[in-house]
């Protein structure tokens, strides 16, 4: 099966081994023992190694916690899917910018055509009770505001969206 | 005693209050509002209650509701928890009125400590030791300015009802003390209901040390030592501990006794706590009393041996404290870390979602205080505390052992939390020194970045992500060579083999 | 300090072990045999190796092969916990022999200990008070018979190689008496692999009271105060408390002086226990040393605040112990239920299966030491023992009040067990009123009965039921009268509405 | 659906409430709010009353434990499988000795033909090292022995069978 790791694709396989079990990927392998534990928590034995894998997933992704290190794989979309929402991001991610979680906007910070530099804050959000300062990534003119001083705002939207600005080549 | 308790509260803190409440064969009542109807809290209650939507103004902070479901379900008493309506001195007020026991002080005491301002005059003619700063809180600008310039920058503002860090911001220059002011303001109105805001003088390298007090009807008053809450961010305490290393027998006692002064000067009663910032000279100075049950007061029933909840009960039902000062000793050590939900990479922004996966962890001297389970649904609507991890150890360095493991044996999959900022923070080398104060992380913890995963891991990891996708029964015929799995060299970093 | 520790056990004493290593720095290795693969115990060791089939003669019992794999995994110490190889001197023989730390005492003192006919005669020796009996076994039925007759019936036999109640028999006639001792030697052959059985006094109600020590290898030893272990079924303790209730300060320091005097006699080292029987006279003699870490030695933790494993390691990593006696002390009450996978309702026979759902309870005070998940399958092959409940209170009434909740909170569905069994006993006037002696179960739970469920609570469990069934999406349509449910007047005394 | 509870047949079913769910038996109703929890655990409300459900199941049963009380359903087998499991066991339970796990015979203390009354011992059972005494729970004749010292009886098995006296008529 196909996970993405780190933005990157890993393909792998587990086939039955010698020792129980035997992940393929890369044309590479290592053999390992998997014993089912509780849902969710796997033994894994890698010569005389033991390490608790504990997997939780939903469609979208399988994370897995070792020994306190959680990795996380998402599932790849559709390609097409994945267009689309490409597309709704309008691009470098830095340039968009999107509340973490369902927010309130306090305060715009910016106009539409402002120059911000790295650091500079953009909006105030308040999610939970506590106020967040959500600073600029990169430097950039704001190119729109989609929401002012009091509106709710919901995972996915972007706010305030910015771009690279005029004759700067190094983006 | 008390025959039966509405717990004004959610999560953690009201699973805690409700187990000492069956324990002492008392009715645990329990309230949730619309998105907490599954909730952990109220599977620990004997009975429990819709309060109303999301919204805390509407549910957890609706006292006219509370109080209605208190006398319908003939309550006697009503544990406010922390957070939400415990230093509420108009709650307090109305369960007396309403013939309800309010477990906590009395209203007049809550609200002369909320109020900073007020709380500094007390303790100030109380003869305890304050920080300098405004008298008075102003609507005016020029008077904080001048304030500030006499106290000297860089200044603390605070909010005058506060607490976790909401509504207070440092300023270092007077040219950023008007906006400062401003949204320090803004949060505090928003926090509290209340915009008041004042300015103190910020010390250099301050250690936050408390102290438990106790106080019965009868007035006696005992303390049950200090814990060190220095680690903080954005003003809020992540992790705590007890003794503190900077303190000495001597000073224990002297900071013991003050805490203890302050609340006679107080006419306190109940569990509270009396904030003092400890200056590097070993210099301390009155911060605020919490008039409520803390966030991190198991560390103190570790090191004691004393349950704060069940006391706070008893001594609500009108019981005299069973010991004395003299019969008070700290054993151990015991640290606490908050499981927050929450990304520590961005600047701790609070997360939510969904708890794909929980396993809390065991052991000796582990105690895990958790308001959370595999499956449930975290929402954007609360304080995004998760848990409470307590480790205790015959002495710092096993507390800090366990304390260490347990972080890497707690498995919280699905959402952003900071389990391993944790890990990583008491794992800094000036934290095992002890040299803890409330500019740790700042300095030491400045851009957070989890540490890369090790390939070895990561190939265990994918292997169990696999195993578990492929609906838990791998179908992968026989041993042997596969056939054509895509090359990865794009993997860079992350090649496994 | 100790590098690598392989730990010669499974379930929870195996978990116990790996957690005090890895706390401290140390690699644990863990052994299992084939039906363990997917035990809880691996899951917390660094590494594992299969040490062969079920049978523990093959597996936790097969010392070539665990001397093998510390030797191939380059262990510099082997922690045998309780049970299994812990009292096998031949073992501890052989580690010594091997260039392997054996975490115990020396092989010559568990040979010494570990025959009851050669220890008695130690202890006499050192002028401690023993039980009267049989100073020598024998193969003759006629020195039995006569051994029986001076002491007076009733008698009890014991295995001189023995623990844990096997090849014990209480023996009230003569005419009894030749069945028993063949039948205990019988089982003392198999559990033991040695045969051998003596003959000592029956006290009336005699109170199992027992002493933990330490000792380091520069001869300093400390007791670590009681264990009450009176409450026993077939021989068996499953209810430990600590400080015991038959106790008196000045009594205590005298069982605590006697321990010490016994374990300097023997030339003790590391942990160990000294138990004793007290009279209803407060008379005390002596039972038996176990050479090794108990079962109940968490609730001596607790109330000491002492990590008892973690100084095992210590001491056998040749450090001295770090306190002396008048720095330890009692503080609080610790109650310990051991939970079995046994039936009550059965004269406690094992039981095994699938463990269908696990949730364990926790909170403040509790601790509990589990070797079960859900899903685990509890096999035949080793002692049926699931976890270990330990609860810590400021006294003993917290302390009970707090075991009472929390075996409420234990779930283990699919297999019987004993929880509900030990709730009733803890909750049992008798034990309230601290009137614990070995008759008590016997005594007072002869022919036991898991207590009829209430109709309410059915009727919710059959909802749970339902709803938990129907792939827990009730299908069911609209709200209104169902069409056809079949009349159940059958149910009798079962009638829910 | 059906399930036995103590011997008897209880049909029971969940359909949508007022109050979230209404469990349905013999025409009389109980309105309950149900919420899932964890695996295997549910929330249940009841005019305010909370109760926490634990429920784990297998092919045969369901268990339920409330407020550490258990309950077990079974799940009715077909009636064909349920008769021929009768002739097994040839009626009263009482009088067929089965081991209750997997066990070793130290010793049968009953010859074919004796007497037995309610208390005697009929065999010497070991199960995980402990030996265990088998009492006969009724006045009854030893009518076949299938296993002798030394055997292993795995769980199912029937060792002793015993039958009512001659001319007993109280049975």
């Amino acid at each position: 099966m196909e996970l993405i790791y780190n933005d990157k694709k890993l393909n792998a396989e587990i086939a039955k081994g010698p020792n129980g079990y035997r992940l393929i990927a890369d044309g590479e392998e290592l053999d390992l023992d998997i014993g089912r534990l509780e849902s969710g928590a796997y033994s894994i034995l890698i010569k005389g190694k033991t390490v608790k894998a504990y997997v939780g997933s939903d469609k979208e992704s399988v994370f897995v916690q070792i020994n306190g290190s959680v990795f996380e794989f998402h599932i790849p979309k559709e390609d097409s899917e994945r267009r689309s929402d490409m597309d709704s991001a309008s691009g470098d991610e830095a340039y968009a910018i999107l509340p973490p979680m369902p927010s309130k906007v306090v305060k715009v910070l910016v106009n539409v055509g402002d120059k911000v530099s790295v650091g500079d804050g953009l909006i105030i959000l308040e999610s939970m009770k506590m106020e967040n300062l959500v600073k600029s990534k990169v430097d950039a003119v704001v190119k729109e505001i989609n929401f002012s001083d009091g509106d709710l705002v919901d995972t996915g939207k972007v706010i305030i969206q910015l771009e690279k600005p005029n004759g700067d080549n190094k983006g | 005693m008390l025959k039966k308790i509405l717990i004004a509260n959610r999560g953690e803190i009201a699973i805690r209050v409700a187990s000492a409440c069956r324990q002492m064969g008392i009715t645990a009542v329990g309230v949730y509002s619309e998105p907490d109807r599954t909730a952990k809290h109220i599977q620990y209650m004997d009975e429990a209650y819709l309060l109303g939507p999301a919204s805390p103004l509407e549910s957890y902070l609706n006292i006219d509701k509370i109080i209605e479901i208190a006398k319908n379900a003939d309550c006697d008493a009503i544990h406010p928890g922390y957070g939400f309506l415990a230093e509420n001195s108009d709650f307090a007020e109305r369960c007396e009125r309403e013939g309800l026991i309010f477990i906590g002080p009395r209203a007049e005491t809550i609200r002369l400590l909320g109020s900073k301002i007020e709380s500094r005059k007390l303790v100030k003619n109380a003869g305890a030791p304050i920080i300098p700063g405004m008298e008075l809180s102003s609507n005016n600008f020029e008077e904080y300015r001048k304030a500030a310039e006499e106290i000297g920058y860089p200044v603390l503002i605070k909010a005058s009802a506060g607490g976790g860090g909401k509504g207070m911001r440092i300023v270092e220059r007077e040219e950023d003390l008007a906006d400062a002011l401003e949204s320090a303001s803004r949060e505090a109105k928003s926090a509290f209901g209340d915009g008041t805001v004042y300015i103190e003088k910020l010390l250099k390298k301050p250690r936050h040390v408390e102290i438990q007090i106790l106080a019965d009807s009868t007035g006696r008053t005992v303390y049950l030592f200090e814990r060190e809450c220095s680690i903080q961010r954005r003003h809020q305490k992540i992790v705590e501990e007890t003794p503190s290393t900077a303190l000495y027998p001597e000073l224990r006692r002297k900071m013991g006794e003050a805490a203890v002064k302050i609340a006679k000067a107080a006419g306190y009663l109940n569990a509270g706590t009396v904030e003092f910032l400890l200056d590097e000279d070993k210099s301390f100075y009155f911060l605020e009393v919490n008039t409520r049950i803390q966030v991190e007061h198991p560390i103190t029933e570790m090191v004691t041996g004393i349950d704060l909840v069940a006391h706070q009960i008893k001594i609500a039902s009108g019981e005299e404290i069973p010991f004395e000062q003299k019969d008070l000793h700290q054993r151990g050590s015991a640290i606490e870390c908050r499981i927050y939900a929450e990304d520590p990479e961005n600047n701790f922004f609070p997360s939510s979602g969904k708890i794909l996966l929980c396993s809390e962890p065991t052991g000796p001297g582990i105690r895990c205080d958790s308001g959370i389970y595999s499956g449930y649904e975290v929402t954007v609507h609360y304080d995004p505390i998760l848990s409470k991890l307590i480790a205790y150890g015959e002495n710092r360095r096993q507390a800090l052992e366990r304390m260490s493991l347990a972080l890497k044996d707690y498995v919280v999959l699905g959402i952003k939390n900071n389990i391993r900022f944790l890990y990583d923070v008491i794992n800094h080398p000036e934290f095992h020194e002890g040299n803890t104060d409330t500019g740790f992380i700042p300095r030491n913890f400045p851009e957070y970045q989890i540490p890369q995963n090790d390939n070895d891991k990561l190939k265990y990891a994918l292997a169990a992500a696999v195993y578990h996708s492929e609906k838990k029964s791998p179908a992968v015929g026989v041993y042997g060579k596969s056939e054509a799995p895509t090359p990865w060299e794009t993997l860079g970093a992350f090649r496994l083999f």
